[in-house]
Formats: C-alpha cells, structure tokens, sequence
C-alpha cells in the first residue's frame, strides 16, 4: 500500500517533470497564447502548441512506441501522438492530403489572367535559397550543426508554405520539424508585421500608387485546364516535385471541373480539417526539449526570418524591375505576395497600396503571384528533394 | 567544410535556374493554352465567377447558396400571397 | 555541380519516361477528360485518371515501397498511393466503407412494394456468369492469359456496381483490379447508350407501353426489419457475401432506423467522400503501362461489355416471362434495371418507357429491380468468393 | 483447359442458381415479413416517405429542412408584426 | 461440381454456425432492438449489435487476420473489424478522438460558476471504487475469474462515460471489452430508470424541492483558460490521465477560443460520427460467444448496475451533507448527476426535481456536477490505469 | 486472495483519495483562475452564450446561425421595399 502511493507519487507529472519538459509546455502555452489572442495561424498553431504541451507531460506516453510480443501480439499500445506521426507525417500523407485541400480552396484566376505574374513567384522564392546558404554558413564554420539536408529544410521556411515546409522537413531533417513547422507558421502570421517596412524601403510613393489594368476575364475552361498542364509539366520536368504539386492540382481539378463538387466540398472542408487537427498534434510532437532547446532552434528562427525578408525584397525588386520592361503597368508592391503565404501576403499588398493611393485596390492583381508563390515553394522543394535525396 | 558551401551555392544556382525555368515554361505553356482555348473553346459568356475571391480564407464562409435560394423563394412566395 | 546538374537532368521525367508510361498518362488523361467532358461517373473516374497519371510520372515514387532498416526505423517514406492501395483497397476496407454509404442512400420501398421484382435483379446477373464462362473460353483456348479467378474478378464488371467490382478484383485479380474498376465505371456511365438498343429490340412497343399499377405504401417497420432480415439470410446461407452486404445493409439499417441520423448522414456525405477520393487514386495506382497495356485489358474491355448486354438482356426477358404469369402487369423495360447501376439504369428504363407511351412512368416501378440488382450482384460475388477461393 | 471449363460452367450453374435460390427466399422472406409488420405493426399513417425519391442522386441534395423550418418561422414571424 | 457444391454448402452459415454464434447473434439483435425501439444510446449501441452479429457469422471471416507471406505480400486480406478493432481500440485511438469530440460539445460554464460543484463530481465515483471491490471479492473467492486488472476495468462502468470505460478496458481488460461497453452504453441509457427511485429514497420532498439561486454569468475568458489549466493540473499530478484528459481538454479548447471555428465544427461532427460507426463495429467485433456468454458477463451486467446506484448514492449524500455545511442552498438532487451520462443524469435531475416542485428548474445546475463526473472518472481512470499498470 | 482483496482496498482508497484530492486542487485553481480572470480581464458584457445550453445532445443542433442571419438579412430587405 505505501509502496503503491510510492509508485503513485512518482508517476506523477510534478516528480518526474524535467526542467526542459517544464520549458517546453511553457512554449507551448506560449503558442497556444499566440495562436488564440494574437491570431497566429490559429487553425495549426493551436493543435501544434497542445501536442508539445501533451508530449512533453512526463510519463503520459503520448509518444510511447506500441510494443509487441514474439508472436506479434500487442503487450502495450502506443502514445496517440506516436501513431499520429508514425503514419501521417513521417509518412508524409497528411501535408499531402493537406496541399489537396489548399488546392481545392485556391483560384487560380487572377494568375491566368496575367501569367506573367508567375515571374515574381519565382523571384520570391531566392529567399529560400538565399537562407540555404546561410545556414549552410552556420554549418561549414562550425556555429551550428547543419548538414546541407538541414539548410535545405531551414531554407523552405522562405516559401512560406506549411504543408510544404512540413513536408520537405519531414524528408529531410525530421529532427528539425517541429522548429521548422513553427517558425513557418509564425512568420507567416506575422507577414503583416514584417513584410511592409521591407516594401516600403524598396519603393518609392509613385511606384506604390501605380494603378494596374484590369484583369481579363478567365473562363472556366482555362481554369480546368490550368491544373492539368501544371501536372504534365511537373512530370516532364520536376518528378520530385510531383507529390506536392499533383495532389495540389488535383484539389484544383476537383474545385474547377464543376462535376465533383461534392469531392470538392470534403477535400475543403471536413477533409482538411480533420487532417489539420491532426497535423497540428503530430507536429506537436517534435517539440521535444531536446529538439527545440538549443542553439539550432534560434538559428532556424533567425534564418527563417531572414528568409522571408529576402523573399519578399527580391520579389519586390522583380516586379520593380518587370515594371520597367513591361508594356503594362506593375506595381512593384504586388512583388512581395510572391512568397505565397496566402491569402496574407496580397492582403498585405494591397493594404501598402492604398496607403500610398487611396483608390488603388491591388488585392486581385496581388492574388497571382501570391498563387505564384506556391507553385514555386513547391518546385524549389522538389529540387531540393532531388538534389540533397539524389 | 569547403564542400558544403560548395553544394549549397549548387544548390542555390540550380535551385533558383530551376524555379526560374520551370515557371517561365509554365508562362509559356500557360499563355499558349490560353489562347487555344480563347480561339477553339470560346464562351458565350465568360465565367468570372468568383476571379475576385481570394482562395476561400480558411473559416470565412459566405452564405450558403442552397440558404439563399431558398430564402429567396419564401419571400417570393410570401410576397405573391 | 556538373554531376548535380547531370543528375537533375536524369531526375527528370524527360529522361526517364518510358513509352509505356506516356501511354498511361495518355489514357489517364482520356479518362479526366470523359469524366469532366461528358460526363462519365465522374465521382471516380476523375480522381481514378489522376491517379492513373500521377503513378506513372516516372520517379515521382507515387508507389514506392517505405524502407526501414533493421531496427525497424523508417529510412525513406512509401508513395500516397502506396500508402492509400495496401492500407484500403488490398484490405477491401474501402470499397466496403463506400457500400455501406451506398447502402445508406438507398430506399428499398420500392422493391419492398413489389418483392417479385427481386427475380428481375437475379435474371439480369446472368451476364455476370455468362461473361466468366468467355473468358474461361479465351483463356482456355490461350487466347488470353485468364486464370478462373480472374475469368469470375472479370465477369462481375456485368454487376455493374462499382465497389462491388473493385472488392472481388481486389482479392480475386488484383492485377486487373485498374482495367475492371475502369470498364466497371465506364459501362455504367455508359448504360443510356448500351442498353436502350437491347431493350427495344427484346420488346414490342405494346409491352413498353404496359402501364403498371400504382405502388403500395411501404411502412417505415418493414423498411427497418428488411435489411436485418437480409443480414440474417446472408449470414445463413452466404457467409461469403456478408462483408459486402452485412456493409450494405448497416448503411441502410441507419437510414431508415431513425435515431442514428448524424451517423447516416456522415457515412453519406463526409465519409464516403473522403474514401472516394482515396479509392480513386488506389485503383489508378494499378494502371500501369505493364497491368494495362496489354491484350488481356482489351479483353476484358469486350467482355465488360458483353456481360452488360448479356445482363441487360435477361432482365428484361424475365420481365416478359414474369408479365405472362403474373396477376398483375408488368412492363418488360424494368427488367433491364436488374443489372443495378442505381439510379441509372432505372432512368433509362423511365426514358424508353415514356417513348412508347407519354403517360408511362417506370422510374418507381424500375427502382425495385434496381436495388434488387445491388443484392443479386454482391450474391454472386460472394458465390465467387467462395467457389474460386474455397 | 478442359478443367478450366469445366470450372467456368460449374461457377455459371451454381452461381445462377444461388443467386435465384437466394433472392427467392429473400422474396418469401419480405412478403412474409410485410404481413406480420401489417397485422401486428399496422402503422396509422403509412409513412410513404421519399418512396419517390431514388436512392439520393449523388451530388444532388434538397433544401435542408432546418432552413425550411427556418424561413417558415421567419416569415410567419414577420406576417404577425 | 458436385465437390463444389458440397464446398458451398460448407461454407454457409447453416451448416457452419455454432450454437454460442447463433445465441451471439441474437445478442446482437437484442442491442439493434433496444437502440431502435426503446433509444438506448443508439448512436453506439446499433453499430455494437450490427458488429456483434457480423463477427458472429462463421466463416464470413470479419476478425480474421490478414496472411502475409515470407516476403511481406499478403496472401490474403483480414476482416474488416480486425483492421477496425486492432487498428483504432487497440490502440486507444478511436476512445481518444471520441474523447475530444466529446470536449468539443461540452460547456464548462455552469461548473466554472459553481465550481463547489465538482465535489459532486468526485463523490459520485465512489460507485467506482465500490465495484471494484465487488469485482475483487468475487475474485477472490473464486467466484468469478477476475484479475484486479479486471476488477478497475468493471469498476469504470460506474462511471458512466463511454469513452473512458472503454480505453481503460481495451488497456486492462481487452477480453471483457464487449461486455464492459455493453454495459456502460446500456446503463447510459437506463439512467432514468435506475436513479430516480435512489434519488426519492434519499432526499425527503423538502430537499428535493430546495431551490438554487441563479448561476452567475461566466465569462469567455474564464472558458478559455479552464480547459488548459486542467490540462496542467493532469500534468503536474496524474500523467497518466493525461491522454483522456487532456484530448478532451483540446476539444474543449477549440470549442472555446472561437479561432479554430472549422475545427471544432468538425470534431463535434464529421469526425465524431466517422469514429463513432467505426469505435461500434469494433466494440462489436469483443462480443464472440466465448468471451460474452459465460459467468463472467453476469457479473459485470450485476456490478455495472451496482456501480451505478453507488454512484448515484453517494453523489446525493454528499450534495446533502455539502447543502448542510454550505452558505448557499444545494438541491441534493444534483449530486445525482454526478455519474456523468451527460446530459442524461442531469435531465434526471431537473425532472425529479420538478416532481416535487413545479417551478424548481434544475438542469443548469444539474450540468456543473455533470461535467465535473466526466473529469472524475477520467480522473479515476487515470488512477486505475497508474495502480494496475505500474 | 487476501493479496487480491488488499489491491482492491488499496485502490479504492487511493483512487477515491486521489479524485478528491485533485477535483478539490482543481476547485482552488478555478476559482482563483475567475478572480483572476474577473480583476485582470473583466468583460464589458459577460458573455453568456448558451449557457443554459447543455453539452449539445447528440443529434439535436440548433438553426444554424448563417441561416439565422441569411433570414434576418432578407427579411430586412423585403420590408424596405
Ligand atoms: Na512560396
Ligand atoms: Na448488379
Ligand atoms: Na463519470
């Protein structure tokens, strides 16, 4: 009786708790505060922040191994967490089912309609690499224990993408995940914050208030086919690339072929919630005090920052720099949408542009590249895949 | 030490000549398959459904067409007695 | 970094597709197109096409098998398709979730009105076996290379329900499970156009114009008992069959039972959804340019078709025969509706009725042999199941 | 080869002839289950419910009846003011 | 043929089905009856019945395991309820995400406004405790072959929350999981049989006719913050009521924080139905003939009922003695719901209590000592899972 | 046996001490969490929304508020014309 009361008392969470378990829920409590008050990303901030507080309660086993006998028979099951990420996230199914749902939420009208536009979702994508070389930096001088797979996965924070940069993580540093995941998600939250001084200092009053030509029409036809040439092409010339952006065309197909809609409905909605929720968990679950607590973490923070910042620049100076050789009219701040981060980053745009000019309403021309910008988040991620994996 | 910065300036080079590639063939691809389509496949009326709407921000959901049409005919009727 | 380039280059789908692989893009391509342009069961042919394409971008690893090392740590992670093929469709776990979401959507009342119609839905599953008994022949002679599994896997393609085709393939035939699903959908897509000529040509205009009488109310009880009572028999007399059917008829039971309405209505919406966009991509994982480029598919391609006309045929003759003894009329047309294709087959039996006769609709009187041929079909799979597997 | 016939004609009769066994007792077993429900269950108002409506046409749904109910009370609602 | 035949008639059900199947699925009938025709917890106890018959039909192989061969290929698939069963009881996967779903229904409000009220809660998991002891009594006296494993895992039926009884039962007890469920949902269901005539022999008409005075309005904040601050409390003292918990708490969360809207929406619906079908059918999969018709399940069906009535008991002896000592008057009647069987006891409450006074509105005040009974037993769950367990 | 019954014993003592003692910290931490609550984050307008309602029974949900204000919205239009 006393040796059970013993037993009790140490397994409770205040016997066992480690200072860095300690820590750890404290950052999740953090992210959950972030996510709820401050509105980061709250659809996967909040399941991400609970899943570190969850898999860091000592002794609650959400990440225990299920362990099996001889004969294969089960003597204790695993933690929920390790099934979560186990088969959905190391996996990589759920950023995939995820990057489909997207598809199937995301228009691809305002781009056709002015495909040129595709151009700035490249050019927003040198943050990503930009990044690679710097932790790549890191690494070579020995400040921190980066491989070049590391800096590749730090890098893709630049694509603000998550289910991409989940994906790419999950692939290439799982060590690195939960960092990357919150780092992704975090900047792409704070898009708003970071990205208008950056536009700002790259551009004059007069190139802000440049007023844009009305897009064309886009018919539906166009739209069906769009995702179907997107798809050939990846075939043609980027397989790697083709997990994420074939199943992101194919959401697409589903939301503009007008035949499935009840496909379409799910993948948006009950779908990729579910899947959400349990991404976020999974996720949750690299946030471990080992993984998180060192210097690594405050080295993918600050390079993914940097990311962002050089992605939109470069964005920015592209549209610029396109404004200039083009027969049309570009506002340059439509640029910075480039990086993706939808639908944050072209509500950004078009919040600088009416500061500048009052009647500039820049949202659906700033909607391209911002779709831009997933496509070329996913095929850098695909060229990293192919080059770090080949 | 060398090496690593070497393969992430290839990786960069490649990355960005890739990025790059791949989006100016899908401008081309793109334009092309637009004007196929303007010229084989014309529309009476051009769709522009939703061309304004950003892809649906996630929790924001407009009325429910189904609602709509379905309140639009109890009015209708309401009002025709 | 020349290397990387070359090995960047070999990565590419340019590179490596071969011409087997073109070819299955192609046809998935064909398959999108019928399911968007006109219209083919687009629910699955769309995400089957896409699935077709996506499994033959060359070294887009969409079937890849995960590698884990001796530990039991995963050292690179399967495909999509892998995953969604061995865990759903190798199981039969999908097609079994989809019937019971089909079981949930159908209304016996109908055939509960008229229980004699019952005979309509066995007659029309004739084509079923007279197709196994051609390729039987086919493979005897060494025409083509058709074991007896795969002559009874072929031969359900005449049941013309999909989840049931796709569940006997999976565990008869699995490398024909790609071509079955496909001709399975495309024949029911097809049925406005197969069946119309057979019907008219078995019938004179006098029996198409037969008016049959109104049906009799069915009480909510013996909606409710039917589909225990079907369980009960299945159990009895075809344990074979009771996976498909069991399934079948829990959907039902919590249609009409009343007091599980939330649970209903998920397994006809969410649920069934979301497994069919899987089941989708799983089947056209198995369209490869080896399992379908081949004569075999062109046989079972002819023989899909034969055994729908075959089916369509004995329906209706037996819908003759029923009407000469039979106290009441019977028009012969929804004897073609014995074959289900629900609600499809019954539409059409409708259509060609209200040829004949303006005043003559079949649509209720047609849904009876409809759902009955639901019954009749997964019978005889299950008879399948047990004479080649027993 | 032969054996492979032989096979294929066995499957052909005794799956015909389950599948008519087995849907004629299933015929005999409903016709005899609707009577009990009849003389021991008589509902008062057979409920006849969608007996028209085939098996739900995928894509295709209905008003919702919540929205229905809904609209009936706002309208009502707004008649009595 | 005539081999065949004679295969075929050895494959049905009449020549195969054993004695302890056919009484099985009548079990099975009886529970499908009891949810139809009288509502006892339809939604869990029809797909119970359903899974009940299903796995009881010989040879239609619903439990059996899949056949791999020496190189990892299946030979031949497994039954559906032993992916279900293996797959999501096993493993605690389905009780959890039920858990959370279930978090996402349930308002904290009238307990944060009378938070005395969680006492209520406490005492009424005295049923628990007392079962156990019932239980390992008849153990010990070889009665009946109970472990104290066996024992904590009848115990939790006096807890009267579905969820709980069964993860603690699929982690002690999996051989008596079918009876221990049945039993719970069952006694779930009869709660408006079996507590009021308790609640009457305890509590004179004066008590039962004491009024409350108004809960005072709770604020959002204060809902926000309660369900991480049990979330901590779990942590620091009982890990190992952490994964119950602590998923409920995260529905709880998302229901609350009003950010997260489309994940709440879908715990409380798509996935909580998905789960629910499929949690059914593998409880069902528990109830074959030797684990459910023997000595044993009397015992559990016995102590079930007297674990509830304890339950109920002590709950109103302690909302007397609580209404004794406290400043504000407590209708003993509210410890009565206690058990938990949300919202059911509390229905109870209210409407004995308006037996005795017609304007004597108790459901709201009934909810905080309801909601407090689900964290009790998760609690004493927790307990049992650390005593037993470690 | 008598090993069985004092584990039995055991554990109803140390689970009832232990459900007490944790709902009684949880009662301490609730209540001082509301004060907190209530000095550092008063609401203007406390916000009781549906606080009469119970867990949402299972089955039975309430208008849907898009409706709800779908109706309202056409409602208001109709009388203004
Ligand atoms: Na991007
Ligand atoms: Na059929
Ligand atoms: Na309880």
């Amino acid at each position: 009786m006393e040796q059970k009361l013993l037993n009790l008392y140490h397994d409770t969470g205040l016997y066992q708790l480690e200072l860095g378990q300690a820590a750890m829920i404290v950052v999740g409590l953090l992210l959950v505060f972030l996510a709820i008050k401050k509105g980061f990303e709250p659809l996967l901030l909040l399941p991400i922040g609970i899943g570190a507080i969850l898999v860091n309660i000592p002794g609650a086993g959400f990440m225990a191994a299920p362990v099996y006998d001889a004969t294969g028979h089960m003597v204790s099951p695993g933690g929920l967490q390790y099934y979560i990420y186990h088969g959905g996230i190391e996996t990589g199914l759920f950023p995939l089912i995820i990057f489909m749902g997207v598809g199937a939420m995301t228009d691809f009208g305002p781009m056709l309609a002015n495909p040129k536009t595709l151009l700035l979702g490249a050019a927003a994508q040198f943050g990503i690499f930009a990044t690679v070389i710097g932790a790549v930096l890191l690494g070579a001088f020995g400040i921190m224990d980066f491989t070049l797979a590391d800096a590749a996965a730090i890098g893709i924070i630049g694509g603000a993408d998550g289910p991409t940069a989940i994906f790419v993580a999950s692939r290439l540093a799982p060590e690195l995940l939960g960092a990357i995941a919150v780092a992704a998600y975090s900047y792409m939250a704070l898009v708003p914050l970071i990205q208008p001084p950056i536009m700002r200092a790259l551009t004059s009053v007069e190139e802000r208030s440049i007023k844009m030509e009305q897009l064309r029409p886009v018919s539906k036809t166009e739209k069906i086919i769009f995702p179907i040439v997107v798809t050939i092409l990846v075939a043609m010339f980027l397989p790697s690339a083709a997990p994420l952006l074939g199943m992101f065309c194919f959401g697409n197909l589903m939301r503009e072929c007008g035949v499935v809609d009840r496909l379409s409905d799910t993948a948006q909605n009950a779908l990729i919630n579910i899947v959400t929720i349990f991404l976020g968990l999974g996720v949750g679950s690299k946030l471990s005090a080992e993984a998180f607590l060192n210097i690594e973490t405050l080295g993918i923070l600050s390079l993914g920052l940097i990311a962002f910042s050089i992605g939109t620049a470069t964005g920015v100076l592209m549209a610029k720099m396109m404004n200039k050789f083009s027969s049309t009219a570009i506002n340059p701040l439509i640029g910075a949408a480039g990086v993706s981060a939808v639908p944050m980053a072209a509500r950004v745009a078009n919040k600088v542009g009416l500061e500048a000019n009052k009647q500039n309403f820049l949202l659906m021309h700033a909607m391209g590249p911002n779709v831009a910008g997933v496509i070329g988040s996913a095929v850098a991620a695909g060229v990293m895949l192919s080059y770090v994996g080949g | 030490m060398n090496n690593l910065i070497n393969d992430g300036l290839g990786l960069m080079l490649l990355g960005m000549g890739f990025v790059f590639l791949f989006l100016c063939i899908l401008i081309v691809a793109t334009t092309f398959m637009s004007k196929l389509v303007a010229r084989y496949f014309p529309e009476a009326a051009p769709v522009i459904k939703k061309t304004v709407s950003t892809p649906t921000p996630i929790g924001a959901q407009g009325t429910d067409p189904k609602v709509a049409a379905a309140i639009t005919a109890a009015i209708h009727q309401h009002r025709n007695r």
